[in-house]
């Protein structure tokens, strides 16, 4: 008898401790985790605007899809915008997916002030020694070994990514082709953004 | 396709045993003999599917719209315990032959971190990078443990092989040359990691 | 008196340093092996996971040494289940707040503690049964047990593997230092990756066995010629 | 939905199932196995595998230090 009183206040006190724990805990965590989580989401967007100390500046949560049909035909997908202390743009960095020679390229491009500030491919599947030549050329030297000023003429960006190829390796087109219309649409919506 | 991509992902190229090392202790004890090996993994297979789901439906119906994702932990386990209770009772009572062939392993179940890691990975994201549909789900769940049975019964023929032999030298004598022989596995299975890219 | 403080003492130490070598969980017990295989690709990863079950370890087997008197014989179990669920899940909540990234590398083998073998089976077979001290030290034994064991699996593992041994700082996840102790190029990367694991966890067991062995060996011939100079003397 | 509700029914849900786990568990208990079953011992409650090695060393080492005790 004495057992079915016991049994029960046991069990109730034992939950409530628990779940008054967890949720003490939880309540404190959370927004730090939330934060983490984030922060991690936004690494990549961070490399490419080449901001490894974000300072005084303010960070998005998350990116923000894009609507206009144009890019999206072009393959940029989302934008991710930094904005100094006094609200003006520091830089955006754009999210592009394309298909290449060997299926889907996914990568980001920075752009900060008139400048290309990094390029980085998260995930492709191009021909080791050929495609992903190309995509790794890019990744070295766009924004980070060389200093290249934002361009929408595609004979330009063409110039630019044939060093980049390192001589200009041929055949790379299926791979190119599609970068460089994905970088001319988002050099022109960041030149829309920063000049409007 | 999407299915069966996912399906034969789950039981040859992330096995749970070979790749991602969960279940190891019944790995290396039970799997002495074929007999205890498949009447372990019978227990399993049943275990994770059903516990899976209904850690699922809890996880989608009542944690995640009520914003209580720090229950998930603690409801899965209790899900899982008195789950498997449940069943060992009903067998016990109803089905008393089953009972003898797969239910005398199900309290070893309880513990066993195979169906705890099912229950979290199909409430969460880290299967397909998103979360998992009801289809999905049961597909993921149901291959895992078949992964897990054909390792587990594969390896206790190994095993009586090793027991016989008198080569061995004493120190390797059971765990450790199970574990070698698990990792000599192990590569034969990384053959598998060029197949679904 | 001074004998008996003496004796006390020398039972803590024995309660204490059991758990670390003459019962250490993953060499002799080979209890909760998951983890031994799945989170020492590298130093820092056991090192981190070391911590997380010795903190989890600590803390259960206080608390339900606390409450040993309490519970109710017949329901042991489940509000042990309970009482693990619970601690593991603040641990979790506490290293993905301030060790973002170690929380992410170890991933789901954090929330697998809760069926950790070691865990449950300190709580039944010595909390249940100990005073609150005595089941922190078996505790906190234990655990430097758990962690000396990963720690010797992820050391072996990394520096064959790749060659050297880095060490990241929980808390920030920032690299504090890295040494090359020879050359990348003839490191043998299947040492990093999962069969890797299970041959030198297997090779490990094995040498541990072989060195306990011959321990008890020397032991016993030790006490055999004692035994053999006793009878002397009392020959003579 | 107002915080206080939430771990109200947080504390509900947990004592829903920790009440089911100890009922369960109890029946279980209680229920008697069909005969000619294979018996596993009481021993490694945690993780209680039949013919585990582990198990034996386990369960000689607890031997071990309850004679020392004594």
């Amino acid at each position: 008898m004495k057992n079915i009183i016991k049994l029960p206040l046991f069990l109730g006190a034992v939950c409530l401790i628990a779940t008054g724990a967890l949720a003490t805990v939880n309540h404190f965590t959370e927004d730090r985790i939330l934060a983490n989580e984030n922060a991690k989401k936004n690494e990549n967007y961070l490399i490419v605007l080449d901001l490894s100390n974000a300072g005084d500046k303010t960070l998005p949560e998350a990116p923000v899809a894009i609507s206009n049909q144009t890019l999206l035909s072009a393959g940029v997908t989302a934008f991710y915008e930094v904005k100094n202390a006094d609200d003006s743009v520091y830089g955006i960095a754009y999210d592009a997916v394309v298909t290449g020679y060997a299926g889907e390229i996914k990568f980001q491009v920075g752009f900060v002030g008139d400048q290309y500030a990094g390029f980085r491919a998260s995930a492709s599947k191009e021909s080791p020694g050929f495609g992903e030549d190309y995509i790794a050329a890019l990744e070295d030297h766009l924004g980070v070994d060389w200093e290249v000023e934002v361009s929408t003429s595609e004979s330009d960006l063409e110039l630019l990514t044939m060093d980049a190829a390192q001589g200009g390796k041929s055949g790379t087109t299926k791979t190119r082709d599609p970068i460089i219309g994905a970088l001319i649409a988002a050099a022109n919506d960041y030149q829309d953004r920063i000049g409007g | 396709m999407h299915y069966l991509l996912l399906a034969i992902s789950a039981i040859l190229v992330s096995n749970i045993i070979l790749t991602r090392f969960l279940g190891i202790c019944p790995f290396v004890g039970v799997s002495k003999s074929p007999k205890n090996a498949l009447g372990m993994s019978g227990a399993l297979i049943g275990v994770v599917f059903m516990s899976s789901i209904i850690s699922y439906a809890i996880n989608r119906y009542l944690l995640e719209p009520l914003d209580l994702g720090f229950l998930k932990l603690i409801a899965f386990i209790l899900v899982i315990a008195s789950f498997v209770q449940f069943v060992e009772m009903f067998m016990k009572r109803y089905i008393p032959s089953l009972y003898k062939s797969l239910g005398i392993y199900l309290p070893l179940i309880t513990t066993n971190c195979v169906v705890l890691t099912v229950a979290l990975d199909v409430a969460g994201t880290s299967v397909t990078g998103s979360l998992l549909n009801w289809g999905e789900m049961l597909t993921y769940s149901a291959a895992t443990a078949v992964g897990y049975a054909l390792i587990i019964i594969g390896f206790s023929y190994i095993q009586l092989r090793m027991q016989n032999s008198t080569l061995l030298p004493k120190p390797f004598k059971g765990n450790a040359i199970a574990l070698i022989t698990a990792g000599l596995m192990a590569m034969a299975f990384m053959a598998f990691n060029g197949m679904i890219v | 008196m001074e004998t008996k403080q003496v004796k006390k003492k020398s039972n803590n130490w024995k309660i204490f340093s059991s758990g670390i070598i003459t019962s250490n969980p993953i060499f002799v017990l080979f209890l909760g092996m998951c983890p031994v295989l799945a989170t020492t690709s590298t130093f820092s990863s056991a090192f981190g996971m070391g911590l997380a079950v010795i903190a989890v370890l600590v803390v259960t087997n206080t608390l339900i040494s606390l409450i040993r008197k309490l519970v109710p014989n017949e329901i042991r179990i489940p509000v042990y289940i309970v009482i693990i669920a619970t601690v593991v899940t603040i641990v979790e909540m506490l290293m993905y707040a301030f060790m973002f990234d170690l929380a992410q590398t170890l991933g789901v083998y954090l929330s697998i503690i809760v069926v950790n073998c070691v865990i449950l089976g300190r709580a039944e077979s010595f909390a249940s049964k100990n005073t609150v001290f005595h089941s922190f030290l078996d505790g906190l034994g234990t655990g430097l047990g758990f962690l000396l064991g990963v720690v010797l699996v992820a050391l072996t593992r990394e520096i064959i593997g790749t060659g050297g041994l880095g060490f990241n700082n929980p808390l920030t996840g920032i690299e504090l230092f890295h040494v090359q102790l020879f050359p990348q190029q003839f490191a043998i990367s299947l040492f990093t990756v999962s069969p890797g694991a299970f041959i030198v966890y297997g090779l490990l067991t094995a040498a541990f066995v072989a060195i306990n062995a011959a321990y008890k060996d020397r032991q016993e011939k030790k006490a055999k010629a004692l035994a053999k100079v006793a009878q002397a003397g009392g020959n003579q | 939905m107002a915080d206080w509700l939430r771990i109200l029914i947080a504390v509900a849900i947990l004592g829903g199932l920790i009440a089911l786990l100890i009922i369960s568990y109890i029946l279980n208990k209680r229920t008697k196995k069909p005969e000619g079953c294979i018996e596993i011992d009481e021993h490694c409650a945690s993780c209680n595998i039949e013919g585990c090695a582990v198990r034996s060393v386990a369960v000689e080492i607890e031997r071990a230090q309850g004679e020392d005790e004594k």
